[in-house]
């Protein structure tokens, strides 16, 4: 690799089920102001590039890409939308920084979910239109179909997935970032109706409203401008079948994949022992687990029971989701990459304040881009 | 007035909708796999030789390799219930009526996304043989509602 | 700074169509079957792909880079799409390049498919939204308006006639009637033809538009130690630029396209390119409408301000000229598959420097030039700039 | 390569295809709406379009007036100052006459969309919006125009609170 990359400054706002005072645009200068000063650099002289994590069909824009620039402070310089996870853009940032062209590059994902009145009729679009959608079906189905081969090749139980949800909305009540903290008994959590059986309502995050800048920077400039920096020594990225009819549906291996090529490039070769704690895509609550197992953190079946030991949990072996994750910060669609980063940035830092993890170097972000897709990224931070 | 403060008479949210009409051909392959369906209630796969995988439903391009795939053959009717879920909720968030059981249904080393039905979800077990029911052929239209939906597979 | 070289190495392309049959992941998997055939490579080699395709609105699928990506050849692969409307064609090889340069690939192919006419009955209605929904939606624009708009605040700014522009309409589609993938060639075509086409949206008559249509154009781009292996004849990415200017439009000059002059700045500046008009051999701007080829010139510094309308007179700008402009034919005469269409001019400069044009091909050997892109709300300039020399 | 490809793909359909039955296809429609935050510059906006005031924005480091009015400036990436009113009366910078609507309908009597650069803002900064009360061959850059508004009552705090602009008749001196 030609140049290590940091990340040098976070920013963020929102994080709440609706954020009505301020328009897309007040939320994303909200968090790049915030991020620009975290990173001591002025976004008209010092930033390079400049990308933004979007879609057309959730923000109500064609092109939303139009939209981005002004409240960056990106007015003509080079912009460009990744229609990704935030992870991505992390990965994109680092890319453009290795090839030496780019020593600053910011990063910006957001969430105005609370805006989108017909979210489910938008995503059942993502369904292939002539296969699957004339069944007329609410593509949570497409989670239900997982969760039960997942439960049926691991021997998972409903109840460690239920385990999953109190633990991360139990983290969530020392995040002051998280709107969804509670303390849910395993009754609470297991009650409910279900959406697309045995995936229940309680077991789906509910969406909230922010938005996340980070801004990368290279070797040279981290050094100088940063007395913080973490450093992004892994990324990795894959897409599984696009078909409904071609998938696994027990087994993710493109997280898989995305997983092995950050390890790679992190020189990890026992996530287990090599990862102080993970933040990873927990929108549906199996999906914890099944990512768990997917990131090699342990085998496949063993993560159910890693959670009814306590093993993930703030004081466990190996925490995961200490932000609460999804189900108690609230699932922000393509910006979750980057909550889950900026949850490993601040815990690295020690800037995670009640919900500081002790003696934490080496973190990782993993997310995915939820149903119909195939696509997940990961992000290993490091101090 | 300082551009920190607004004006609360002003609307809070502007609402709007994003309109999209859409009109999908069924493609190179679609047109074949569902004319098939139509005309003959048969369901067709395809091979790809290199990668020894028979796609369900047939397309024309192997999705690991990008070879053309040629060797098209009659599949199924018959497959495994591989998942399934029971869907409870619609588009606008609403109950359904009845819970819907939503299988994938392995056939050859694909398969297709469907309802079944003439069971009880109880009885629905992961690994159950089911088989299409298809249409009356006069009723057809060249659709994956041409199938209605699976049924187990008398034994 | 030691930077990786990157070269294309193989491109392929559907027909552009009105319509196509193919669905959209066929389209973009017969491009990419193409492009990989062309340079004699498999799957196996690739290591990411770059995905390139703009408004979800035109296919009709919500986060569509995730339906076409088994036609791309992204299963089990790294794949991203990048996204800045109809500048994305020449974008996504830019996407690839960075891919490629950041020594985190080897081989990334890079696919662009459109399939405009999914939106039925009629794509442009598509571009209603891409206004801002709460203070010009309201007002029902319509594309013809920005671009109509455009144009007329260009002519008043430097007095140019209608026919002064036409002449860029005639001959991309007299270009075009060379390639075997157009849409509109047509050789007999004259300025009158254009001028006494239905009129749109004054100054916008039908023939100064290029049309609606469908496609996908591949390209397969290799670091240097694979470029050197597979082929005799790289073609090598000199200078890559972006830039996107306020979303403001109408807070800002209509007449000047500064945001392409910054990106042809960035890419000048990476190619070593000091005098552009002299060491540029070929030139493919975006051409979506007649007059954005001559302010597209103006903003790549390739012609004076108000004066490429007259490079167009002189001959200047015709494939056999002495800085030959869309010698493929443009979207004017090949087609506007939006995102396909951007790649096309980046394919035809990688054919036109091997030699390889056919009927098309650009008299001299040129060794160098220039595809630029633009989109958004009048607001986007991407520019590759490739080369016979690493 | 395109010399050496002698049969590229893509399959061309015509109309009639679809109109006769020779092609499988689909029909489908996105049910997408949104209810967008304003926010607060442009709720402000929006509550002075229904006060019959175009609103404006200013930005003391560049010394620009803008409009609409935002809370950060896109150039020198400073807060705005504040909000201030401007004329509903302006030049118009650039204009159409446009024969067919969004969704591609043809129309006799063109809409005439115009960008107008309105009085009291900073040069070049205007708003896109309609002329009217001209015929469309008198239509010239640089004309001055005002804002024809929707009654009172009417208004609801949208863009279209203004109907159109129409020509101002200069005075004969």
């Amino acid at each position: 690799m030609n140049e290590d990359v940091a990340v040098i400054g976070v920013g963020w706002a929102g994080f709440r089920p609706a954020t009505p005072e301020v328009s897309y645009k007040e939320m994303m200068y909200q968090a790049a102001v915030k991020a620009y000063d975290d990173a001591g650099v002025d976004p008209r002289k010092d930033v390079d590039s400049f990308i933004t994590v979007a879609e057309d069909f959730i923000e109500g824009t064609s092109i939303f890409d139009e939209y981005v620039p002004d409240q960056l402070g990106a007015a003509l310089k080079p912009v460009h939308t990744i229609g990704g996870d935030g992870l991505h853009g992390i990965a994109t940032a680092v890319m453009l920084i290795k090839t030496g062209q780019a020593e600053i590059v910011v990063v910006e994902g957001h969430s105005k979910a609370s805006n989108v009145l017909t979210l489910p009729h938008i995503v059942a679009y993502a369904q292939d239109p002539i296969l699957n959608r004339p069944l007329n079906w609410e593509t949570d189905f497409v989670a239900g179909l997982e969760m039960n081969r997942y439960l049926y090749e691991s021997g998972t139980t409903l109840e460690q997935c239920a385990m999953v949800v109190m633990k991360n909305r139990r983290n969530a009540l020392r995040n002051p970032l998280a709107p969804y903290g509670a303390d849910l008994t395993l009754d609470e959590a297991m009650g409910g109706d279900p959406i697309a059986w045995p995936l229940l309502d309680r077991h789906t995050a509910r969406h909230a409203d922010g938005a996340i800048v980070m801004v990368l920077a290279s070797e040279r400039r981290a050094e100088t401008l940063s007395p913080n920096p973490v450093w992004v020594t892994g990324v990795g990225w894959c897409n599984g079948a696009a078909s409904l009819e071609s998938r696994e549906w027990g087994f993710i291996p493109y997280v898989r994949s995305a997983a092995e090529m950050a390890y790679s490039q992190a020189g990890i070769g026992q996530p287990r022992l090599d990862l102080d704690f993970v933040e990873v895509d927990d929108v549906y609550a199996y999906k914890e687990l099944q990512t768990l197992e997917a990131l090699g953190i342990c085998r496949l079946g063993e993560a159910g029971g890693l959670t009814e030991e306590g093993a993930t949990e703030v004081f466990g072996e190996i925490p995961v989701n200490p932000s609460g994750g999804s189900q108690g910060m609230g699932d922000m669609l393509d910006a979750n990459g980057l909550a889950r980063a900026l949850e490993v940035v601040l815990q690295l830092r020690g800037e995670a304040g009640m919900h500081q993890l002790e003696e934490v170097e080496v973190g990782l972000a993993q997310s995915w881009r939820g149903v119909p897709s195939t696509s997940s990224a990961v992000a290993v931070f490091q101090v | 007035m300082s551009i920190l403060g607004h004006d609360p008479a002003g609307p809070a949210a502007w609402l709007g909708d994003l309109p999209v009409t859409s009109r999908y051909t069924f493609g190179i392959a679609g047109e074949r796999f569902f004319r098939a369906i139509k005309d003959e209630g048969k369901l067709m796969g395809s091979r790809c030789p290199a990668c020894d995988i028979t796609y369900v439903p047939a397309r024309i391009f192997c999705e690991r390799c990008l070879s053309e795939l040629n060797e098209w053959a009659e599949v199924g009717p018959g497959g495994e219930v591989y998942t399934y879920t029971l869907l409870f909720v619609d588009k606008d968030g609403l109950a359904l009526d009845e819970p819907e059981i939503v299988a994938f249904i392995r056939i050859a080393d694909g398969g297709l996304v469907h309802r079944l039905a003439g069971i009880e979800p109880e009885s629905v077990d992961i690994g159950m043989q089911v088989e299409a029911v298809f249409k009356a052929k006069k009723d057809r239209e060249g659709s994956i509602l041409d199938i209605t939906h699976f049924k187990p597979a008398k034994a | 700074m030691g930077m990786r070289k990157v070269a294309v190495v193989g491109a392929g392309m559907t027909r552009f169509v009105r319509r196509a049959q193919e669905t959209p992941k066929e389209l973009a998997w017969q491009a990419a079957k193409m492009a990989l055939e062309s340079c004699e490579m498999t799957l196996d080699d690739v290591g990411a792909v770059c995905m390139g395709t703009a408004p979800d609105s035109f296919d009709g699928v919500h986060m569509k880079a995730e339906y076409l990506s088994d036609g791309a050849g992204a299963w089990g692969k790294p794949y991203m799409r990048s996204y800045v409307g109809g500048g994305t064609g020449v974008f996504a090889p830019i996407q690839g390049w960075y891919h490629v340069a950041s020594g985190m690939f080897d081989v990334a192919l890079v696919v662009c498919e459109e399939k405009m006419s999914s939106f039925y009955p009629h794509a442009q209605a598509a571009f209603l939204t891409i206004f801002d929904h709460t203070t010009e939606r309201p007002l029902k624009p319509n594309l013809l308006w920005i671009f109509a708009l455009e144009m007329n605040r260009y002519m008043q700014t430097y007095g140019l006639s209608k026919e002064d522009i036409a002449r860029v309409a005639v001959k991309n589609k007299r270009n075009a009637a060379d390639h075997p993938c157009a849409l509109l060639g047509d050789a007999d075509i004259t300025v009158e033809d254009v001028l006494n086409s239905e009129m749109l949206a004054w100054p916008v008559n039908r023939l100064d538009v290029s049309p609606v249509s469908d496609g996908a154009v591949a390209l397969v781009l290799a670091a240097e130690h694979v470029a050197k292996r597979v082929t005799d004849k790289p073609v090598w990415f000199q200078g890559v630029g972006w830039n996107l200017d306020t979303a403001y439009w109408a807070n800002r000059d209509l007449a000047y396209p500064r945001y392409v002059e910054y990106a042809a700045r960035m890419a000048y500046e990476m190619a070593g390119i000091k005098e552009p008009r002299k060491e540029i051999h070929i030139v493919e701007p975006y051409d979506p409408f007649d007059y954005k080829e001559c302010h597209h010139l103006e903003g790549l510094l390739l012609a004076d301000r108000g004066q490429a309308p007259q490079l167009v007179a002189d001959g200047v700008t015709l494939r056999d000229g002495n800085m030959p402009v869309c010698p493929s034919g443009g979207l004017l005469g090949v087609g506007n598959p939006i995102a396909a269409a951007g790649l096309m001019k980046v394919a035809e400069l990688f054919w036109q420097l091997r030699g390889e044009a056919g009927a098309r091909q650009v008299p001299g050997q040129p060794k160098r030039g220039l595809a630029q892109a633009w989109g958004d709300l009048m607001q986007v300039g991407t520019v590759v700039i490739l080369g016979t020399n690493p | 390569m395109t010399s050496k490809i002698k049969e590229f793909s893509g399959t061309p359909l015509s109309e009639k295809d679809f109109e006769k039955g020779r092609i499988l296809h689909r029909q489908d429609q996105l049910e997408a709406w949104y209810a967008w935050d304003t926010g607060v510059a442009i709720r402000t906006y929006l509550a002075a379009l229904q006060e019959g005031v175009l609103l404006g924005g200013y930005c003391a480091t560049c010394r620009k007036t803008v409009i609409p009015p935002r809370t950060v400036c896109e150039w020198c990436f400073r807060p705005m100052d504040e909000y201030v009113p401007l004329q509903d009366t302006g030049v118009i910078n650039t204009y159409s006459l446009c024969y067919v609507t969004w969704d591609v309908k043809r129309i006799k009597e063109p809409e005439i969309p115009a960008v107008i650069d309105i009085d009291g803002a900073s040069p070049l900064h205007g708003i896109l919006h309609k002329l009217g009360e001209v015929s469309p061959d008198q239509v010239k850059i640089g004309m001055h125009v005002q804002a024809v508004w929707k009654p009172e009552d009417e208004r609801e705090g949208a863009i279209t609170d203004i109907l159109y602009f129409k020509p101002i008749k200069e005075a004969k001196s």
